[in-house]
């Protein structure tokens, strides 16, 4: 299939293809994390994260307009606007979400499946109401819909830059958080051991509700930055479901660099293998190799050998 | 008793039973209006001064985004031809179902409508999927359905009037016109993997291939598929002068997304992409400015210059607000109940089997998109055109076909 | 907890709820409803099946498979195959480019039948592929999956996720499988026209006794060792290995059963409703049969059936008067349930029906 | 030295690795017939890895566990316990949802695999056997109850009679007599006195008292290793002991 082309046509292509293959990382990774967060620290199933993240587009959408409407001279950089609103409208939700749903069903891990499934029925047909049937448009700021030349043939699109750019900040963040934070460590603490947080005096159920709220929000950040990418409607959310699930789980759940690697080998071998054959044959056959892995290694790809 | 063992032996009773009750108040209504009985003789739900109709479409799951305007259109025409009169002097009254984007919902929902609601006609239906399973449950219960959407054609129902286009008619003037206007030479097929573009891409590479001219890539992502980057660069790869392209739904907000920001600018036309999916109606979620410079082949766009279409766009932003907008579906399903309406009055009878017979050859002079006629085949006559996106969402119309295309369910050559 | 739920149904009253359901399902209801609304009934109980199989792999042995729709779908499918050859005899199918095989493969080329679908001609053929395919299929993952010990959280999401490749394989490969539109337009079943109202009132009348046939097989397992042994896993898996058992077989096993309960449910399915498509196998219906396995009440074999058939009845009612409301509805009701109702309508009907019929009953028995 | 086949139990270079952290190192040990061994050691030395190393729970790094000559390390462990070896665990475990007699009825060693598990009935020789072991184990009243019911001694009671309907040669276990009280400990170690008869029996203890009042022979576990072994007097004058348990 090469033979028509010359060796620099050749080279620009796989860089490019390469570069495809990172930002489909970074997707991947950023939708991943707040799910790794309620999930791998709290062992929720949060079936509703795909809701969550178009809540965060939404919120987007809305700024997008304010903008528009009251503040034309900003609007080139509204979007670092609305990320914070989205960060904090999904916060606000996901707080509400666990103190009236989510705490009452700790240790019931299979019962958080169900009743977040049924929390995104209802937010699905929320933002129906609210918003309408349709997809909605979200415009972006000219500037972070173009692409920059490296070279003649190469082209580097700028939201796969900025998707980049974002993924990376949010990924330190939240390990730095974890790690070094007060509130981070509390988090993990609670995770260890409950019981014993709680007799040395964390209010645990305070770091549960902040644990869920802080994955929500990442996903509200996720549902904004893929406003320059994918689709904003109220269906949309689902989509991203079983990719999500499948890169927490492979990378075991609660591990942050095995989130990473696993988004990373994910979207490498689909973004390869979608190269070489059809779209659907892809995605089909980096789900069964997943699949295939993990059943061969269901602690998934990063967990520690521990004593039971 | 509410038990019914097969539709006939209860039109019987209802008949005998409507005759009785319509005898009074039927001599004082309108002159025009005959009696119930003799206008419906397989008991449909109709009395002297009504007319029950069913509109089955999505509210509700995936397809209700797709759906809508199609909903709008029906209920805008029944308004209108209620304003009119009605049909046969009688109103009409729809029942409206939600298919849910389910097709076990539609048959069910379609023998909801035919069966104890007795509707003399459906419009409704969208994907193809829910049409197939809808189908059969018209076929045995002798109703009509009024399908709007452009599909694949490889069908020809009795029972089904296909007011869209089948795809040799949006697919091959297309085509055409790329190769003589731009020059087109080599061809890239991209769709969603589903029965639609397959079979659309089926007939575009048989006739680019007629044609002398080379697809150069052919490929299908999921429904819902969002990632579009790797075949973006298969794309540029393969350098063809033409993406034609034939994906659907959410996924055409992110490939158009993506596209741009791959630095392939629509308005250079290299390459060109030509679309049969992307109406005026996706547009307002993919946002106009991703779209610019697109060309989409079909046969109606909003910004079509006749006074019967201003007319329409004028009433149908009355009615549902001024940020509506009106693609290619919705205007078909616009279609629906006028032609109906003829085909009832030219009858004289709501009666099913009746209709079937006039509807081969109805004309309607007042369609927003022109002039159409109903084919033998039960598919519309009606004229392709191609349109040039703008940045504000609507479509300049730069090629129409002299004539009306001839619908070809079953093209052969291209099977 | 379960305790008390074990002891109530004494066999006897296994056999009073055993013919009350009967007789709703083979009396009452046909009584009451036209065939169009007893067909749609028929069709809620082809969903019962899956519960069925639900109650006993997540409510007694705690494995809940997000992937009943797989089952489900396998078992639809073998019956559409069948009936799809045989409404594609050459007679029926003339104007094709090739008479004889189904439309949809006719549509994409194909001049041959696929050599897997040779076998489908046969009834017998197909009636074993509905036991054994899923059978071996569910034998495949469970073998795969309970061997390593993968279970709780992770089992239900590695079934989402093969519901979702199946569904992406069923619709991409549509000239094997009819694709996105499934296998549609089958008429009849070695002749017989399945879609007449008469067929209807006969199908349904098989798929009734067939569903209580498998709730007996079901309430059999439930009883047997079998049954104790897998509420013991729920309540310490390594006493039970500790005691001599393989634990994963036990688990493979009655993973097993529940996808040939779902199979038989999903040829059901086809057989009433005249199609198979892969809306039915995704995601989204497998997590429903779920509700519907949690609303009757996640231990309760008669609670599956009445579940089934409750939330696809307001399910069918409430969008025909309010679509609008349908999602709030469904989506409030999987809370409801996990949040108030553990135990779904066995439950209530434990701690508020029962006393009250106990009392009614050994009055009118007085009498 | 030894001649192994004396032994119902021969651990070897019996070696565990967790990334590294070496918590069972080089242990060996011999139980006799009839023997009832004591582990004891401080928190953390090991003694229930020995035991989830001996029923298959945790797979060795190194070493060999032979059973009546039998390779263990090698089997799954529904194997062993068909071997002839119980366990019982830390916590009482027993399956709080069904009856005293359904959970002894279920350790029955018959209907193991799926389809016995299906067709099995509850004859009369169940009956009786259960019957007996339930006398043994002071529950015979509490047949019909739920186990969830039963208070923190009677579970652990529950749980060595689930061991001993299996009749296996080799018995360990885990804290035998953690929470009971001073009456339940007596019963208990005059039920391990009475079923030793036919077995050996492995225990870990922390209550010296109760080592000492039925212990054969005492191995001491420290950090993964042995520090200790022999009668309980000798054990207890081992400075190596005296060290680890008082030194700091």
């Amino acid at each position: 299939m090469f033979a028509d082309y010359t060796w620099a046509e050749l080279g620009s292509i796989f860089a490019m293809q390469g570069f495809a293959g990172l930002i489909l990382f970074s997707v991947l990774l950023l939708m991943a994390l707040g799910l790794a967060i309620i999930f791998g620290q709290m062992g929720v199933i949060n079936m509703a994260h795909g809701e969550f993240m178009i809540l965060g587009a939404y919120i987007t959408y809305l700024t997008s307009n304010l903008f528009s409407t009251y503040l034309p001279d900003l609007f080139g950089i509204y979007f670092f606007i609305a990320m914070i609103f989205a960060f904090i409208g999904t916060f606000l939700l996901g707080s509400l979400v666990e103190w009236t749903l989510i705490r009452h069903l700790y240790k019931r891990p299979l019962d958080t499946l169900l009743a977040t499934w049924g929390l995104s029925l209802i937010l699905q047909q929320l933002y129906r109401t609210v918003f309408g049937p349709r997809e909605v448009g979200v415009t972006l700021p000219d500037w972070m819909m173009g692409s920059y030349a490296v070279s003649d043939s190469i082209e580097i699109p700028v939201n796969g830059m900025i998707v980049m750019v974002i993924t990376l900040v949010i990924t330190i963040g939240v390990f730095l958080f974890l790690q070094k934070s007060r509130r981070g460590k509390q988090s993990r603490a609670v995770v260890l051991n409950r019981a014993m947080a709680g007799a040395v005096g964390i209010d645990t159920a305070r770091v549960d509700r902040f644990t869920f709220a802080l994955g929500c929000g990442i996903a509200g950040i996720a549902g904004a930055t893929f406003t320059m990418i994918g689709s904003t409607g109220p269906t949309s959310g689902q989509l991203y479901i079983v990719d999500t699930f499948l890169v927490v789980v492979f990378g075991g759940a609660a591990s942050l660099l095995g989130t990473i690697a696993s988004a990373f080998s994910i979207s490498q071998a689909q973004s390869i293998m979608e190269f070489f054959m059809s779209g659907s044959m892809a995605k089909v056959l980096t789900l069964l190799t997943v699949i295939v892995i993990l059943m061969l290694r269901p602690q998934g790809l990063f967990s520690l050998k521990v004593r039971r | 008793m509410k038990k019914e063992i097969s539709s006939s032996r209860l039109g019987t009773t209802r008949r005998t039973l409507l005759k009785g009750l319509a005898a009074l108040p039927a001599a004082m209504v309108l002159a025009s209006s005959s009696y119930a009985a003799d206008v419906n003789t397989t008991g449909l739900a109709v009395t002297d001064d009504t007319v029950k109709v069913g509109i089955l479409h999505s509210i509700t799951g995936t397809m209700a985004i797709s759906e809508t305007g199609s909903v709008q259109a029906e209920k805008l025409a029944i308004q209108q031809i209620n304003d009119m009169g009605g049909v046969l002097g009688r109103k009409i009254e729809y029942i409206q179902e939600d298919g849910a984007s389910d097709w076990p919902t539609f048959a069910e929902k379609s023998k909801k409508l035919l069966v104890n609601d007795k509707v003399a006609a459906v419009f409704g239906c969208w994907t193809s999927a829910s049409r197939k399973a809808a189908l059969p449950v018209f076929e045995q219960y002798n109703g009509m359905l009024f399908y709007p959407t452009f599909y694949e054609g490889l069908e020809q129902s009795p029972n089904v009037i296909y007011t869209g286009q089948e795809a040799t008619q949006q697919i091959l003037k297309g085509i055409d016109w790329a190769k003589e206007t731009k020059g087109a030479k080599k061809f890239f097929l991209l769709g969603s993997d589903y029965i639609w573009p397959r079979t659309s891409n089926k007939i575009a590479r048989k006739h680019i291939e007629k044609l002398g001219l080379k697809v150069v890539g052919e490929e299908y992502y999921p429904l819902g598929h969002t990632q579009f980057n790797s075949v973006i660069n298969k794309i540029k790869l393969k350098k063809p002068d033409v993406i034609f392209t034939t994906v659907v739904g959410g996924s055409n907000v992110a490939f158009y997304k993506q596209l741009k920001a791959a630095g392939i600018d629509l308005t250079k036309e290299k390459p060109l992409v030509l679309t049969l999916s992307v109406t005026e109606d996706e547009i307002l979620g993919i946002g106009g400015e991703n779209v610019d410079g697109l060309y989409a082949s079909m046969k109606y766009f909003q910004s079509l210059p006749n006074d019967n279409n201003k007319k329409f766009v004028a009433e149908f932003k009355k009615m549902w607000g001024e940020k509506s907008v009106i693609g290619d579906v919705t205007q078909a399903a616009y279609l629906g109940p006028w032609i109906w309406k003829a085909a009832v009055e030219k009858a004289g009878s709501f009666d099913v089997d009746a209709i079937k017979k006039t509807l081969p050859g109805i004309e309607l002079t007042t369609a927003p998109e022109g002039y159409v006629k109903v084919h033998p085949n039960h598919h519309l006559w009606s004229k392709s055109r191609i349109g040039h996106a703008k940045a504000d969402g609507t479509f300049d119309v730069v090629y129409e076909s002299k004539d009306l295309i001839e619908p070809n369910p079953f093209p052969k050559g291209y099977q | 907890m379960l305790q008390s739920k074990l002891r109530s149904l004494t066999p006897k009253n296994d056999v009073i709820s055993f013919l009350i359901l009967a007789a709703i399902l083979l009396v009452a209801l046909p009584l009451l409803f036209d065939i169009f609304r007893l067909n749609l009934i028929g069709k809620y109980l082809t969903f019962a099946f899956v519960a069925l199989g639900l109650v006993l792999s997540w409510g007694l042995g705690g494995i809940l498979s997000l992937g009943q729709g797989i089952f489900f779908g396998i078992g639809g499918y073998a019956m559409a195959m069948f009936l799809k050859l045989e409404a594609s005899s050459p007679e029926n199918t003339k104007i094709q480019s090739t008479p004889g095989i189904p439309d949809f493969m006719d549509w994409n080329q194909l001049t041959e039948l696929p050599w897997f679908w040779e076998p489908f001609h046969s009834l017998g053929f197909t009636i074993f592929a509905i036991f054994a395919l899923p059978a071996l299929f569910a034998y495949i993952i469970g073998a795969a999956m309970f061997k390593r010990r993968v279970g709780g959280v992770y089992f239900a999401i590695i079934t989402q996720a093969i519901a979702a490749i199946m569904t992406i394989l069923v619709i991409g490969q549509q000239g094997y499988t009819g694709g996105v539109n499934g296998i549609t337009d089958l008429r009849t079943l070695l002749g017989w026209d399945i879609r007449t109202d008469s067929a209807k009132y006969i199908l349904y009348f098989v798929n009734s006794i067939l569903l209580l046939a498998t709730l007996v097989v079901a309430q059999y397992i439930r009883k047997s060792k079998l049954g104790r042994l897998l509420v013991a896993m729920r309540d310490s898996e390594d006493r039970v290995r500790f005691s001599g058992y393989d634990v994963a077989n036990f688990k493979i096993f009655i993973f097993c059963v529940a996808g040939v309960f779902s199979a038989l449910g999903g040829a059901m399915f086809t057989l009433q409703v005249g199609f198979m498509s892969p809306s039915l196998i995704g995601i989204v219906p497998s997590i429903e049969m779920v509700i519907f396995a949690a609303v009757g009440g996640n231990l309760s074999i008669f609670g599956a059936v009445y579940g089934a058939l409750i939330v696809n009845w307001a399910k069918t009612i409430l969008s025909e008067s309010y679509p609008e409301l349908w999602l709030f509805a469904m989506g409030g009701l999987f809370i409801a349930v996990v949040l108030a109702f553990p135990k779904g309508l066995a439950g209530i009907y434990e701690s508020y029906v029962q006393p009250l019929l106990n009392k009614k009953f050994k009055s009118t028995q007085d009498k | 030295m030894y001649q192994q086949k004396d032994f119902v139990l021969t651990i070897e270079g019996l070696t565990v690795s967790f990334d590294g952290f070496k918590a069972v190192n080089d242990v060996s040990l011999y139980i006799e017939e009839q023997e009832i061994r004591v582990i004891v050691g401080p928190n953390g030395a090991g003694k229930t890895t020995v035991l989830d190393l001996i029923c298959g729970r945790t797979k060795a790094t190194e070493g060999s566990i032979k059973f009546k000559g039998k390779e263990l390390t090698k089997l799954k462990e529904h194997e062993i316990v068909h071997a002839g070896v119980g366990r019982k665990f830390q916590n009482p475990s027993i399956y709080e949802d069904l009856t005293v007699f359904e959970n002894l009825e279920l350790s029955f060693p018959r209907g193991k695999k799926v389809w016995g598990a299906l067709t099995f009935s509850r004859d009369q020789e169940v009956i009786d056997k259960v019957n007996e072991i339930a006398s043994m184990i002071f529950l015979e009243d509490k047949l019909d109850s739920q186990a969830a019911l039963l208070s923190h001694g009677q579970k652990q009671w529950l749980e060595i009679g689930m061991l001993l309907i299996q009749d296996p040669e080799l018995l360990m276990l885990d804290e035998p007599v953690a929470g009971m009280s001073v009456s339940e400990r007596k019963q208990t170690a005059e039920l391990l006195q009475k079923i030793t008869k036919d077995r050996s029996i492995l225990v870990i203890e922390h209550d010296m008292h109760f080592v000492e009042e039925i212990a054969d022979k005492v191995t001491v576990l420290h950090q993964g290793q042995v520090l200790s072994e022999g009668s309980m007097e000798k054990v207890q004058n081992d400075p190596k002991v005296i060290e680890v348990y008082l030194g700091h």
